[in-house]
C-alpha cells in the first residue's frame, strides 16, 4: 500500500473520520475532542503542504474514487470519467493551504476560546466538517460534487453561525438568513449541473470543458453560477448575510467562515476559466464581475466606516477586501481573449487578485482573532463600550496593530504587495478603477484607526479592571498569523513565483485542466 | 534578488523599504535633535494648551466610536442616509436582491452573444 | 405535546414495529430493489416519529433516549467512513468485497436477473451503516424539535 | 408539446418558491418557498432523464428488451434530497430558536441585525 498516491482523498478523509469520532470520544472525556480536531486537523495540513510540494513540482494530481488505480480515469476505453473524482491542480492547492492553515489556527484558537460553552463536541465535529466541505469545493473534479462540498460546508457554517443561538436571539437570526440564502445558492447550482447533464451527459469539469459550446442554455447556466457564487463570496449588493453572519458567529468560526467565502469565489473562478473559457464573451463576464468588485470595495468599505459593532466593522471590510480579488481577477478575464493585453498586464492582474486571497485570509482571520480576544475578556463588542484596553492585553493590541496595518495596504506587511500589483496591472486596464481601489484603501485606514483608537487607546476604564490576557493556546493562533503576514510581507516575491504564478497558470491555461483528466485526449 | 517582486511597470522590495526607513528615520531623528532645545521638562511646556480652558480628566475625555468621523458621516449624509436604508435586514430584501441581480445578470450575459 | 386518544395509541402500537421491519427490509435490499440506507432509514424514522405524536413528547421521553440515538448515530457514520478507510489498500471507497466469495461476495450477474442477496460487496454494508445512521438521527431530530416545542409552549403560556 | 409539461411545471415551482422567499412575511413560509425550489429543481433533475414508455432502471426481475429511464438523474435528485431533509430540519430548528428568543416569526421583527 503507497500511501503517497491517496494524499489528496486523505487530507479530506482524516477530518472526515474526525469530525465523527469526536462525539464518540466526548462520552470518554471532554478535553481530548478538541486534541483530537487540532491532531486531525494538523495531519491534514502536513498532508497538504506534501500534496502542494508534488504538484508544484509535477503537475496536477487526480484522484480517482473506487477505481482500481488512483490515478486511472478514464478505464478500459471510456471517452470520459465516470467516477467521482478529484483534481488538484495548483489553483486548487492554493486554497487547500489557506484552508488547511486557517482551520488549524481556527481549532488551536478555539481550545480556550470554547470554555465558556457546552455541546463543544458537536462544535468541534461541525467545524471538522466544514473543513471538509472546503476541501471538497477546492479539490473536486466533477460539478455535482462540487454542489454537495457546497450543502456540506453551508450546512455545517450555518449550524456553527447559531452556535450560540440557544441563549441569545441573535446568531439564530444570523444563522436563519445565511440558511436562506445559502440555499438559494445551492439549489441554483443544482439547476445549472441540471442544464449541463441535459445538454452534454457529462458531470465532470475538464469533460465538460472540453465539450462546452455556450449555446443559449450555457448562457443561462453561467449568469446563474456567477450570481450564486458572487453572493456566497460576499460581492455587493448580495452582501447582506455577511455582516450578520460574520459578526454573530464565535470568532474562529468567523475566520473560516472567510476562508469557505473564497472557497466559493475559487469556484466562480474556476468556472469562468477552466469551465468557459474562451468560448464566452470575456469582455462581458470580465466587466460583469469588475463591476461587483468595484461594488464590494466602495460600499463595503463606506459601510464598515459608520459601523459601532467590531466584528461587523470587519465583516464590511471583508466584503471590501473580496472586491479587491474580483477587481483583479476580473480585469484578467476581461482581457483573456487578447493574448498580448494578457501578457502585459492580465497576468499581473491577476496574480495581484489571487495573491490577495491568501493575503486576506490571513490578516482578516487574525483581526477576527483579535476582535474574538477582545469579546472573550470584555464580553462586549460594542466599540463605544471599549477603552483603553492597550493596557491590559498588549500582544493582542500588537497583532492588532499588525493585521490592521496589512488590511489597509501599510508598507511592508503582505496587503501592500498584492495590492500594489492590482493598482499597477489595473491602471494600465483602466486607470479610474485603480484610482477608486486606491481610494477605498485609503477609507479602510481611517476605519481601522477608529477601531484602534476606541478600543485599544485611552485611559484605563475602571469596569475592565479585571481584563488580562486571553490563553496562551489564542496567543499561539495571532501569532503564527502574524508570522505568516510578516513573512509574505518581506518577502512576497517568493509566494508569488512559487505559489500564485502557477495558480494564475493554471486557470489561464485550459488544457492543462482537461489534459490531466483525460489523458490528453 | 530575494525580497523583489517584480510588477510590470517596476518593482517593490519591502527590505529596501525597511533600510530606506531606517536611513532617512536616523536622518530625521539627528536634524531633530539639532533643534531648539529651550523646551523644559515638568514645566508649563508639557501641559496641552486648549484654548485656555481647563484640561478635562483622563477619563472623560476618550472620545468613543459613535463620535469619530462624526464630520465625515455628516457630509455624505446624502449618500449615507440611502445606503443605510437599504441594509434592511429582512431576509425578504435578501432573497429579492439576489433574484434581482441573476435577472441582470441572464439579461447581460444574453444580450452580449 | 400532549398524548392522544386510546386509538391512536392502540394503532401505533400494532403497526410501529411494522413500520420498522419495512424501514429495515429497504435498507437491506438497497442494492436490489429501490431504496437504501436513506429511505430505510427514513421509513424506520417515521415509526418514531409516530410513536412521539401518539404517546406525546412528555411519555416517549422514557421509552426513546436521545442519547442513545446520538451513540447509533455516530456509530452508523464511523462504520461509513471506516469501510471507504478499509479499500484504501487500492483506493478509497474501492469496493474490495465484491466477487471475492466472502461476505457478499458473490459475482452479480449483469443484465435481468432474479436478484442474489450476497453480491455488491460493500455496498450493502454501506447501506447498513446510512440506514442506521439516518435511523437514528431522524430519532434525534423528532425528539430535539419535541423538546424545543416544549420549551417555547411554556413560555408562551407564562 | 405534451412531453414538455414537466418543464412548465418546474417553472411553476421555481416561480412560486422564489415568490414566496421575496413577499411571504413567515419565516415558516420561507422555509416552504426554499422547498418549493428544492422540489421544482429535483422534477427538473428526474426530468431530463425520463425516456417515453421506459422502465425504472432496476434489472433485478425486469422484462427483457424494455428500454430504462437514465438513472444518473435519479441518483443526483436522491442526493439532492437527503441534502434538502438536512437543510429543511436545520432551518426549522433554526425558526423554532428565532421564535423562542423574539417571539415572533415575522421577517419585519426579525431583524435586529442591519445597517
Amino acid at each position: 500500500m503507497n500511501l503517497s498516491n491517496h494524499v489528496p482523498i486523505l487530507i479530506i478523509a482524516i477530518p472526515l473520520l474526525a469530525a465523527f469520532l469526536v462525539p464518540l470520544i466526548n462520552r470518554i472525556s471532554k478535553k481530548a475532542t478538541g486534541i483530537l480536531s487540532a491532531l486531525a486537523l494538523s495531519v491534514s495540513l502536513i498532508l497538504t503542504i506534501v500534496l502542494a510540494v508534488k504538484i508544484l513540482t509535477v503537475g496536477p494530481q487526480v484522484y480517482i474514487f473506487g477505481a482500481t488505480s488512483p490515478s486511472l480515469a478514464l478505464p478500459s476505453g471510456l471517452k470520459f470519467p465516470i467516477r467521482i473524482m478529484f483534481e488538484v491542480d495548483a489553483m486548487g492547492i492554493f486554497m487547500g493551504l489557506i484552508t488547511a492553515v486557517v482551520s488549524f489556527l481556527g481549532v488551536i484558537y478555539s481550545l480556550s476560546f470554547l470554555k465558556k460553552y457546552d455541546g463543544v463536541d458537536k462544535y468541534y465535529s461541525l467545524l471538522l466538517l466544514l473543513t471538509v466541505g472546503m476541501f471538497g469545493m477546492e479539490f473536486t473534479g466533477d460539478i455535482f460534487n462540487f454542489f454537495v462540498f457546497l450543502e456540506i460546508a453551508s450546512i455545517a457554517s450555518v449550524a456553527l453561525i447559531s452556535f450560540r443561538g440557544v441563549d441569545y436571539g441573535e446568531p439564530a437570526e444570523a444563522g436563519f438568513k445565511y440558511m436562506v440564502v445559502s440555499s438559494i445558492s445551492a439549489l441554483m447550482v443544482l439547476f445549472a449541473v441540471g442544464i449541463f447533464y441535459g445538454q452534454y451527459d457529462l458531470l465532470n469539469f475538464a469533460a465538460l470543458a472540453k465539450m462546452i459550446k455556450y449555446s443559449q442554455l450555457d448562457k443561462i447556466a453561467l449568469g446563474l453560477l456567477i450570481s450564486v457564487l458572487a453572493m456566497k463570496a460576499g460581492a455587493v449588493p448580495m452582501h447582506m448575510w455577511t455582516p450578520d453572519a460574520y459578526s454573530e458567529a464565535p470568532a474562529p468560526i468567523t475566520m473560516i467562515l472567510v476562508a469557505a467565502s473564497q472557497a466559493s469565489l475559487y469556484a466562480l473562478f474556476r468556472i469562468v476559466f477552466s469551465l468557459y473559457n474562451i468560448t464566452m464573451n470575456t469582455l462581458t463576464v470580465g466587466w460583469i464581475i469588475i463591476i461587483f468588485g468595484l461594488l464590494s470595495m466602495f460600499i463595503g468599505v463606506t459601510m464598515a466606516i459608520v459601523q459601532k459593532d467590531i466584528k461587523r466593522l470587519m465583516a464590511y471590510h471583508a466584503v471590501s477586501q473580496t472586491g479587491y480579488m474580483l477587481l483583479g481577477v476580473g480585469v484578467g478575464l476581461a482581457v483573456l481573449a487578447n493574448p498580448i493585453a494578457l501578457q502585459n498586464y492580465g497576468i499581473t492582474a491577476m496574480e495581484g487578485g489571487i495573491f490577495h486571497i491568501m493575503n486576506h485570509a490571513m490578516y482578516k482571520g487574525l483581526l477576527f482573532l483579535t476582535a474574538g480576544a477582545l469579546f472573550f475578556r470584555t464580553g462586549t463588542r460594542d466599540l463605544n463600550k471599549m477603552g483603553g484596553l492597550a493596557h491590559y492585553m498588549k500582544y493582542t493590541t500588537i497583532f492588532f496593530i499588525i493585521g490592521a496595518a496589512a488590511i489597509a495596504g501599510l508598507p511592508p506587511f503582505n496587503g501592500f504587495a498584492s495590492k500594489l500589483l492590482i493598482y499597477e496591472s489595473v491602471y494600465k486596464f483602466n486607470p479610474l478603477l485603480s484610482i477608486i481601489a486606491m481610494v477605498v484603501s485609503i477609507l479602510t485606514l481611517a476605519s481601522f484607526v477608529k477601531v484602534f483608537h476606541s478600543a485599544f487607546l485611552g485611559p484605563k476604564l475602571p469596569q475592565f479592571k479585571e481584563v488580562k490576557e486571553v490563553p496562551r493556546s489564542m496567543v499561539f493562533a495571532m501569532a503564527v498569523l502574524s508570522c505568516i503576514i510578516i513573512f509574505f510581507g518581506l518577502f512576497p516575491d517568493l509566494i508569488v513565483k512559487n505559489l500564485v504564478h502557477p495558480a494564475v497558470m493554471s486557470l489561464i491555461e485550459q488544457l492543462q485542466y482537461t489534459g490531466t483528466a483525460l489523458g490528453g485526449m | 534578488m530575494l525580497g523583489l517582486l517584480e510588477t510590470g511597470s517596476g518593482f517593490w522590495s519591502a527590505v529596501i523599504w525597511i533600510v530606506l526607513v531606517l536611513v532617512i528615520g536616523s536622518i530625521v531623528i539627528y536634524i531633530r535633535n539639532k533643534g531648539e532645545d529651550s523646551y523644559k521638562k515638568n514645566t508649563e511646556q508639557d501641559k496641552p494648551f486648549i484654548s485656555g480652558n481647563p484640561e478635562e480628566s483622563k477619563e472623560n475625555s476618550h472620545l468613543s466610536a459613535s463620535h469619530i468621523y462624526w464630520g465625515f458621516t455628516e457630509a455624505l449624509k446624502g449618500y449615507y442616509k440611502p445606503l443605510v436604508k437599504m441594509h434592511t435586514g429582512n431576509i425578504n430584501d435578501y432573497s429579492s436582491w439576489i433574484i434581482v441581480v441573476t435577472v441582470i445578470i441572464l439579461i447581460m450575459v444574453g444580450v452580449s452573444g | 405535546m400532549k398524548e392522544m386518544s386510546r386509538i391512536v395509541k392502540t394503532v401505533t402500537n400494532f403497526v410501529y414495529g411494522f413500520i420498522i421491519i419495512f424501514g429495515l427490509y429497504i435498507i437491506a435490499h438497497g442494492h436490489l430493489t429501490p431504496g437504501g440506507g436513506f429511505q430505510g432509514g427514513a421509513v424506520a424514522g417515521s415509526a418514531f416519529a409516530l410513536l412521539l405524536v401518539s404517546y406525546g413528547s412528555l411519555n416517549s421521553n422514557k421509552f426513546l433516549k436521545k442519547d442513545i440515538f446520538s451513540l447509533f448515530e455516530n456509530f452508523g457514520l464511523v462504520l461509513f467512513i471506516v469501510l471507504g478507510f478499509s479499500g484504501l489498500g487500492i483506493t478509497f471507497f474501492y469496493n474490495f468485497l465484491a466477487n471475492s466469495g466472502s461476505w457478499f461476495g458473490n459475482a452479480a450477474f449483469i443484465g435481468i436477473n432474479p436478484g442474489d442477496m450476497n453480491t455488491a460487496g460493500v455496498i450493502p454494508l454501506m447501506n447498513i451503516a446510512v440506514g442506521l445512521e439516518v435511523l437514528s438521527a431522524f430519532g434525534v431530530i423528532v425528539l430535539t424539535m419535541a423538546s424545543g416545542a416544549e420549551f417555547t409552549k411554556k413560555k408562551e403560556k407564562s | 408539446m405534451i412531453g414538455n409539461l414537466p418543464y412548465v411545471a418546474v417553472v411553476i415551482f421555481i416561480g412560486l418558491g422564489i415568490y414566496t422567499l421575496m413577499f411571504k412575511k413567515n419565516l415558516i413560509k420561507i422555509a416552504i418557498g426554499i422547498v418549493l425550489i428544492e422540489n421544482g429543481v429535483n422534477l427538473f433533475l428526474i426530468t431530463l432523464g425520463y425516456r417515453k414508455g421506459a422502465i425504472a432502471p432496476i434489472y433485478t426481475q425486469a422484462p427483457s428488451g424494455q428500454a430504462m429511464v437514465l438513472p444518473t438523474p435519479q441518483a443526483l435528485t436522491l442526493t439532492s434530497i437527503v441534502i434538502g431533509i438536512a437543510t429543511t430540519a436545520l432551518i426549522l430548528s433554526i425558526a423554532m430558536m428565532i421564535y423562542k428568543h423574539y417571539g415572533t416569526l415575522d421577517t419585519d421583527e426579525v431583524r435586529r441585525l442591519r445597517g
